[in-house]
């Protein structure tokens, strides 16, 4: 096993390094799959859920909310 | 053997669902028809392979690194939703037709329990890649199971609404179902290969 | 423009401050949970040395063996000095092979510490013998004379006594030869 | 509307119970019911991540960039699961942390703690979304006692607390079924009926009360007309 002598700080340091490594990645992806357009034929996906209490999911009407207002923002 | 006593057991024996539990919210959520139950099971079963084998990859490097105690839930979390939002901008870039059919499930799929439980299993050394494989694939195909059948019930549970009592419509006859369902799925925890 | 510094700025602070209080929150348990989980994995050693730091394997002479040692570990203070061993037999007793008594004995500072019987088959005169051996005092433990004789004459039962008597004195004299 | 303190946490803790009413993070109630004590320690592990994402992401709601909120709170939220994973495994002792399980960690894709720091910790001040997780920790605990108890009770006949136990049903009239997983499903299915009844009885008095009230009003003020 390949052993890396890794003190006290550097462990510490390198953790901060890896989640920071994570946590760009996570909000790069969040925010490329944001920007991208829904192709043509499914912007009004809903899987005939009237939106549930589950708010963390793409097709609640509470973000919906979010996408009306920045329709409004970008069109006035 | 083990290959197979591995997946008979994550099938059936204890199932994701019946026994130990995990991806109740969606269970009940979704299953309310079968085109739902099915959609979100084939989207599982692909997002469950593919963050299996990147949280094993990463699994190991945290290992070898000795900082996995403590960092493998961050990173096996954060990990997993970045790959959701890439096969979500995937599917939307270049197979909108897929992108049609599974979108929708997606989104619910970074909150599923599931998920996160089978990158947890796999850090434990009796899993190497072939096991690990073969285990990503049968939980997740378990999961498949009881959602279809249980759709197949809950479509009937709604059509006779009227029979059951008022106060156990919409959940609480699904959980007495379930439980139903439960019990005998046990019959096939007996077996050992 | 200055949303793209002000974002990646907020998330490179958020990331710095959740890699440091996870790492922070490990530095602190990360000592207690091994201790917890290495004193629960040699439970069964605390019986006999209650103040040990920590235990570790010890080589089995083929003497030993052929007294049908199974196994000996020393018991070590936090200053890594050996403050005795214990090791683990399987005689067979008066239920003959099929169910060998099992137990381990503690020796310190030349004596017999204590016997914990882990598993046996005996009949009713074995048992008495087994249960009498468990709650022994050291004095009883380590008679003048020859440890089967004495044994015998307060439990009764002979076969069993002789057989984890001739065991225990392989150990002790393991443990005599070793460590002088 | 500035709701008070106390309907805050009775909105959490009765009329949306985070259980039995929006059906909301139902793995730890199915999962860690075995045994009261493992339920208590249960709801008091969610207890402490709920408040303490609350009160911070309350507290940062104005500094976290609106584009991307969703995204920061799962990472607070799995870091602070995290830190509560590993203060439970230092300091609780191992039998019930065993058998709480992988439990713990899956909190962090528990529906209610991102939802609660969704609706309503990123609106409203970090004492309002104190009550707030206060009021659905209550709740979640409430579920989680209830279906423990009535599982403990029927599936072993014993209640136990720390070794040692009250035996309320004789060892051999205990049904196994309920210490099982079947038995879980079965335990939380009629729960949830039960508190559906009550929760409409509550409603019903409640209108008569107010049609009550508004029939007196109505006599009241046509008294006063003559």
């Amino acid at each position: 096993m390949i052993n890396l002598y890794l003190g006290q700080i550097e462990t510490i340091l390198l953790s901060i390094g890896i989640v920071i490594l994570c946590v760009f990645l996570f909000i790069g992806t969040y925010l490329l799959n944001k920007h991208t357009k829904k192709p043509e034929g499914c912007e009004d996906l809903t899987s005939q859920c009237e939106g549930c209490k589950v708010l963390t999911c793409g097709h609640n009407p509470v973000n919906k909310k979010d996408d009306l207002k920045e329709k409004e923002k970008n069109n006035d | 053997m083990q290959v197979f006593s591995i997946a008979f057991a994550a099938l059936l024996g204890s199932n994701i669902i019946l026994s130990r539990f995990l991806g109740i919210c969606s269970f009940l959520g979704v299953s309310k028809n079968r085109k739902n139950a099915l959609g979100m099971s084939i989207a599982l079963i692909v997002v469950v392979m593919l963050s299996a084998i990147i949280c094993y990859g990463l699994g190991a490097l945290l290992t070898l690194l000795g900082m996995q105690d403590y960092l493998q839930l961050v990173v096996f979390i954060l990990v997993i939703a970045s790959f959701v939002q890439l096969l979500e901008f995937f599917l939307k870039k270049f197979i909108p037709s897929l992108y049609k059919a599974l979108g929708v499930y997606l989104p619910l799929i970074t909150t599923n329990c599931v998920v996160l439980q089978v990158c947890l299993d796999i850090m434990s050394p009796d899993y190497n890649f072939g096991t690990m494989l073969v285990y990503a694939f049968a939980v997740p195909a378990g999961y498949c199971l009881v959602m279809m059948l249980f759709s197949f019930i809950r479509t009937r549970l709604e059509l006779n609404n009227a029979d059951t009592p008022k106060a156990f419509q919409g959940n609480a006859i699904a959980l007495i179902a379930a439980g139903l369902m439960a019990m005998a799925f046990v019959a096939f925890s007996g077996f050992a290969f | 423009m200055n949303k793209m510094i002000k974002l990646p700025l907020f998330l490179g602070v958020v990331g710095g401050l959740c890699g440091g209080l996870l790492a922070a929150t490990n530095y602190l348990t990360h000592d207690k949970i091994v201790a917890d989980a290495e004193k629960r994995a040699n439970a069964a050693l605390y019986v006999h040395f209650a103040d040990a730091a920590k235990f570790e394997d010890a080589t089995l002479s083929d003497t030993l063996t052929a007294a049908s040692v199974t196994g000996k570990k020393n018991a070590l203070t936090s200053d890594n000095n050996v403050m005795g061993s214990i090791y683990f037999c399987s005689v067979v007793g008066y239920a003959g092979k099929s169910t060998p008594i099992e137990f381990s004995v503690s020796i310190a500072s030349g004596n017999v510490k204590k016997i914990v019987v882990t598993g046996s088959g005996e009949s009713a005169a074995g048992a008495k013998f087994i249960s009498w051996v468990g709650e022994a005092s050291e004095a009883d433990l380590n008679p003048t004379g020859s440890r089967a004789d004495t044994w015998k004459a307060t439990t009764g039962s002979s076969i069993s006594t002789k057989a984890v008597a001739i065991a225990v004195d392989a150990c002790l004299a393991d443990y005599q030869g070793g460590t002088k | 509307m500035k709701k008070s303190k106390l309907s805050i946490f009775m909105n959490g803790f009765i009329y949306e119970n985070p259980a039995f009413v929006i059906f909301l993070g139902m793995c730890p109630v199915l999962g860690t019911t075995t045994s009261v004590e493992n339920g208590v320690y249960m709801s008091l592990c969610v207890l402490f991540v709920l408040l303490l994402s609350n009160t911070v992401i309350s507290a940062l709601r104005k500094i976290i960039p609106d584009e991307i909120r969703l995204p920061v709170y799962i990472i607070l939220i799995a870091t602070l699961v995290s830190v509560v994973d590993m203060l439970f495994h230092a300091y609780l002792d191992y039998g019930i942390y065993q058998s709480l399980g992988s439990f713990i960690s899956l909190i962090v894709v528990n529906c209610i703690i991102l939802g609660r720091a969704e609706e309503f910790a990123n609106k409203n001040t970090v004492v309002d979304s104190i009550f707030d997780a206060l009021g659905y920790a209550a709740g979640f605990a409430l579920a989680l006692i209830s279906v423990s108890f009535f599982r403990e009770v029927l599936g072993t006949g014993k209640l136990s607390w720390a070794g040692n136990s009250v035996t309320i049903i004789p060892e051999d009239y205990a049904i196994k079924l309920f210490q099982r997983p079947a038995g879980a499903f079965i335990v939380l299915g009629c729960i949830v009926a039960l508190y559906s009844v009550i929760l409409r009885l509550v409603n019903e008095n409640k209108e008569k009360k107010a049609a009550l009230k508004a029939a007196q009003e109505k006599a009241v003020s046509t008294a006063e007309v003559k």
